[in-house]
């Protein structure tokens, strides 16, 4: 058991996958002389060359179609793309390549892809830098999308997005590098598809993936230690596919849910998990279901204006007094409606 | 995983033709064999099209015979091909059973990708035929990775990659170029150059219409050959493809000619009967027909015979196809992921995400 | 009054709004000489020459790019991308430049542009030629995305679309080309963010857009005729800004919601009409908001899996029943739980 | 809608210089003072950031000065200038109060983007300076477009875009050249070759290393200049902007240095001492202050006057920038659209969708 860095636990199995594996290999921009924006695949490139890690020119669309083919011919190459806003420029390869030429051709050839990348605002990068847009895959039959919280689960997601035969978009978080976590030594591949429940509790189910899946159980610690709430935290890990069962579960018997991500609130993330919970619930759901999210604005630069847009801590407790307080009244009316 | 072939492969099914024992004769007896079959067969689909039964967008090879056959010339069974959504001719030239690639477009089992693709998306592992390919562009930059893993693995296959002379417009097209020269990947990238997008010409659309001299861009090597001449065509193929083998991907232009409409459904109003009757005179397939018998290859009877025996296939692909039965809505969940998955979705349209709970009296009764 | 075409009303619309306003001009692959994939084009080369209407090279994201910059400007450009699966290729113009430049730069210019392409299945089209991904733009805050199902609807809010300051993404639809309605001569521009309730009723809410704006009103004329039901069904129209206000004033009426969408399931734009009305109606809603959608698969050529995979009329009529169902259910359960 | 510049413009304030009356002196004196500025700037912009005044990604213009002064030379003032987001310089150099551009950096009200777009996105109606883009290629599109608008309106002004060397191998770069060309757009690319993209070299990047080169896909009218001589520039950019001002579009390229990392926090490891010193031996600046001493067009008491004057503007760049508030939260959604709509967005994250309904008994207390 060790206790290391989101980013190191990243590190470490990109070298033992491709140790373990030799169709494995990198590609993306700057991730060997410049080793990595985020230092992710530092002294990858020394250890294993230039064959298996390979700088590409700035042309989004052109290496990542470039690994949908390479992976046709059974290679299963790891793609990083240096945030998750420039994916857009490869979108038509992901979502009408990648994520269509298994079913598209009746099932004669897989596509064992993984994308890298990380999303992530609040570090002043302006509207085009800052952008969270996972739904973007979890979106597309096809795709895989997992966005894990903790370095042990970024070792066992990752494992797993490696060793998986369909495309997998793996979402990182900018702010999530540093964070550290203990990795078991013999950790195994982690299933993708499903949530985990990473803190037990009744008064109210609280939901995040990546980023938020901290804030979700920071706020369950505080309010724990400071109003002796019992809160229940689930960490969805997956997007797509998305645990229903482990949400319905859950809200059963918490009777009220807060969902929290870093996207825009309208047809965000979130929406699916309220929905989801709503109609999978809706006989226990003592409140509705309340979402905490970006503001709906092109992300400024300011300092001020932009931690105003983007979620926090306190929105999270007010968005969970607020629920707990419908929850309340709701048992008052009980009866009446 | 698909059925079996019933009627032999068009390639091994062809029987000699006499007169000339000339071996070029032959080869080109055989090329024109080759076009001929892919001339009926777009002819049978576009009737079988009017007929309903076959749906969506259809794009035929009417009048790139000569390109197709040339450029397949140029593979061996190990390389690979891909191509964009007009792809029938290729399919059947690379020796994909005429069969299976009818029962595609009727969207039957039996097709190359068991009904899944249409007309814009064969596919077939063992040909080696990687698509068929819908958006423009965007078999370019897979192709390019598919010679990565060639050049990956140290292997001596190569890859044919085709595209339309609009395609050159699309980002992706130059990204794929510059990351192959980069590379020295084992690819030719070929432009079929039919003068047209849909009704946009390429002087309306490349401004520099020599396509071709696009290849400098990137330092590759280029070439531009007539795509009405069978043999030219084979013989640049040839060039480009010991290019690529040596690890020097080459871009080479088959200028060609597109006899109809860009779609079954096209009238190509935009094309004035001048135009189109200039088409006609430079038609490949008759063309070759003329100059085999002008040079004692065929005789007129012979040339039924083999018409003849081209049409038997192409009739007999149509009736395996109308034979063939249709994809088992059973199997619409299976192609969503090649490995299994916790928490797949399921659920056909009018399937609640979660089902009613049985009402306590439904045990009852 | 006339009565028209769904093709017609944009074709003329586009003419009208063309002799109104010198810089509003046209441009997209094939509108010219080949009068558009789907026609809305015909004739405008002549009538206007080709100035006003470009015929562009295969090329989205630069011709998509360059109308922003048009735009910016003070033209008013109106794109036909030609079909919306198309537009992944322009999405990072769309949403990383059209969508931000206004707040990005802080509110120097803005970019009165429209985009029109359809969406669309059930034309055998295959995999990658059958999306509905307008969710992509729904998104996006900085973006107003209008879907009209009507040839009136779809007149006036190509106008309002096209005299908008902001940049508007135009969804059209192949199935309602050849669908024909009412268009009255004196048509004022559309108001973009507002949805209609185009039929009134107290049994359930039927909401619908585009396309399935039809098939909702279609089958609760069914079950009105056939089951005596009264269905009260809504129009998004404008799926952003979303009109929360309507769609909930309505299920307070009726106390139960179905969505109808042509997209996938999860994530698609039914799971934020669904967590709208499963918050905001909460104390009104007596059975859990149902949404009808397409299977989440890549969408297969062959029609009878084609088929299978698409929401149809008898979908929607189980998916209303078993609500209806639900609804009495629960109304028997009142005060026991 | 912005604060009012509060320090006279950089460009209106230059004084003249002694010693030699030639023009092609005064000239030249006028390019150092204009380099020197955007030198002290950045260097001041350099040490802001150090002390957490300016957040986000900071790219300077180290080592560019030359190429920004030689290229902004042959613009007139109504023309339209668009850069990617290594653009302090640009911005300054064009005219813009530094205040404001500083401000902008601090991400403060009176910032030419009203502290909304930082460092990367700087822009000013009034200097037609349009952006200021981040995302590599993006401004190539728009910019091409803003072009086509002086086309479609017979309009004399014309359009330069600015872009990095690596920035010519993403499709955008290709689909906006083959555009420009095609419409014969008034429009000057240009490419500021800088031999790397962050860490990547052009010949690892670009299978075309001579960039300029590439306008012959397009066959578009280029050429390659040295970027650091401001004259050379300055020339060559006159005749692309002529070329352009005829309505056909120019690529040129510019041979450059960035004498530090990638951004601010780059510390540029992947450099060899050797080859860092090579760059500091290049270094313009310098250069050309020895070669205006040498000449006799200044002397060394008045380079120290100029820096004087520079290292005043700069300072109070940074003084005012301090000072200028920032944006009122209150303003959060003022810039999501540009005219009114029904039903817009304007919760903040704390904020329900539905906000509870009084209680009944709150109003009875
Ligand atoms: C990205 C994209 N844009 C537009 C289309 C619509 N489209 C299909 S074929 C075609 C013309 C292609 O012309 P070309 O590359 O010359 O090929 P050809 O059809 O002539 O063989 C267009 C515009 C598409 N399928 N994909
Ligand atoms: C589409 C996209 N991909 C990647 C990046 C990250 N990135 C920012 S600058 C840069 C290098 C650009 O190099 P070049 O075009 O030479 O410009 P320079 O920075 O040298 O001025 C990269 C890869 C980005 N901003 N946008
Ligand atoms: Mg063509
Ligand atoms: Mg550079």
């Amino acid at each position: 058991m060790a206790v290391m860095t989101y980013r190191q636990a990243l590190h470490d199995t990109l070298r033992d996958e491709m140790l373990r594996d030799e169709r494995v290999f990198l590609l993306g921009e700057e991730i060997g002389v410049f080793e990595g924006s985020y230092k992710i695949t530092a002294g990858l490139l020394e250890q294993f060359g230039p064959r298996r890690v390979r700088d590409t020119p700035i042309a989004e669309e052109g290496f990542t179609g470039a690994a949908i083919g390479a992976a046709m011919l059974g290679l299963r190459p790891v793609v990083e793309i240096m945030t998750i806003n420039f994916s857009l420029l490869a979108l038509d390869q992901i979502v009408n390549h990648a994520a269509k030429i298994y079913g598209m051709f009746g099932g004669q050839v897989s596509v064992p892809l993984v994308i890298r990348t990380p999303g992530g605002g609040g570090q002043q990068l302006g509207a085009t830098h800052s952008q969270n847009v996972e739904l973007y895959y979890a979106f597309v039959p096809g795709l895989k999308v997992v966005a894990p919280s903790t370095p042990a689960d970024a070792r066992s997601l990752l494992q797993a997005a490696i060793r998986d035969d369909d495309p997998v978009l793996f979402l990182e978080n900018l702010a999530l590098y540093n964070t550290k976590g203990e990795v078991p030594d013999d950790l195994a591949p982690g299933e993708i598809g499903r949530a985990r429940i990473t803190r037990s509790g009744h008064d109210l189910t609280l939901i995040g993936y990546s980023r938020t899946a901290h804030v979700a159980a920071q706020v369950a610690e505080q309010l724990a230690s400071s109003e002796g709430l019992n809160i229940e935290v689930v960490d969805l890990r997956s997007l797509r596919p998305l645990d229903r069962t482990t949400l319905i579960e859950s809200v059963r018997r918490t009777h009220a849910a807060v969902v929290l991500e870093d996207d825009w609130l309208t047809y965000g993330i979130g929406a699916e998990v309220a929905a989801t919970i709503s109609d999978g619930a809706f006989d226990d759901l003592d409140a509705p279901v309340r979402r905490v999210a970006m503001a709906e604005v092109p992300l400024p630069y300011a300092k001020g204006l932009e931690t105003a847009a983007l979620p926090s801590v306190d929105d999270v407790i007010t968005a969970v007094y607020q629920t707990l307080d419908a929850v309340g009244r709701r048992h008052l009316k009980v009866g009446h409606d | 995983m698909s059925a079996k072939p019933t009627a032999p492969s068009p390639r091994t099914a062809r029987p000699r033709t006499a007169k000339s024992g000339s071996a070029d004769n032959d080869r080109l007896v055989g090329f024109y064999r080759r076009m001929l079959l892919i001339r009926r067969f777009e002819e049978r689909t576009a009737r079988a099209y009017t007929q309903a039964h076959i749906g969506g967008y259809c794009h035929l090879n009417l009048g790139e015979e000569a390109a197709i056959v040339g450029l397949l010339s140029s593979l061996e069974p190990t390389d690979y091909l891909f191509t964009n959504y007009r792809e029938h001719g290729y399919a059947i030239d690379r020796g994909i059973d005429p069969n299976r690639v009818m029962a595609e477009l009727y969207g039957r089992s039996d097709g190359v990708s068991k009904g899944w693709g249409g007309s814009m998306h064969m596919f077939d592992t063992a040909h080696r035929l990687l698509g068929g390919y819908g958006i423009v562009g965007g078999q370019v930059p897979v192709a390019t990775g598919a010679a990565l893993a060639i050049e990956y693995r140290g292997g001596r296959e190569i890859v044919m990659c085709t595209m339309g002379d609009g395609t050159t417009n699309i980002g992706a097209f130059h990204e794929s170029l510059n990351l192959a020269a980069l590379g020295h990947l084992p690819i030719v990238y070929v432009v079929i150059n039919n003068r047209l997008g849909m009704g946009t010409t390429v002087e309306m659309s490349s401004a520099e219409p020599e396509l071709f001299r696009r290849g400098s861009a990137y330092r590759m090597a280029a070439a531009r050959v007539d795509g009405l001449d069978p043999e030219a065509v084979a013989a640049a193929a040839a060039i480009a493809a010991a290019s690529a083998r040596d690890g020097e991907p080459y871009l080479l232009e088959v200028v060609s000619e597109r006899l109809r409409g860009h779609s079954v459904v096209d009238p190509a109003k935009y094309r004035s009967e001048a135009e189109v009757a200039e088409l006609r005179a430079h038609d490949p397939v008759p063309a070759l027909a003329e100059r085999l018998m002008r040079e004692g290859a065929l005789t007129p009877e012979q040339l039924e015979q083999i018409d003849r025996e081209v049409l038997a296939i192409v009739e007999e692909a149509a009736a395996f196809a109308d034979a063939s039965p249709s994809p088992d809505v059973a199997t619409l969940f299976d192609y969503t992921y090649a490995s299994p998955v916790a928490n797949a979705e399921g659920r056909l349209p009018g399937d609640p995400l979660f089902p009613a709970a049985p009402r306590p009296e439904d045990g009852d009764r």
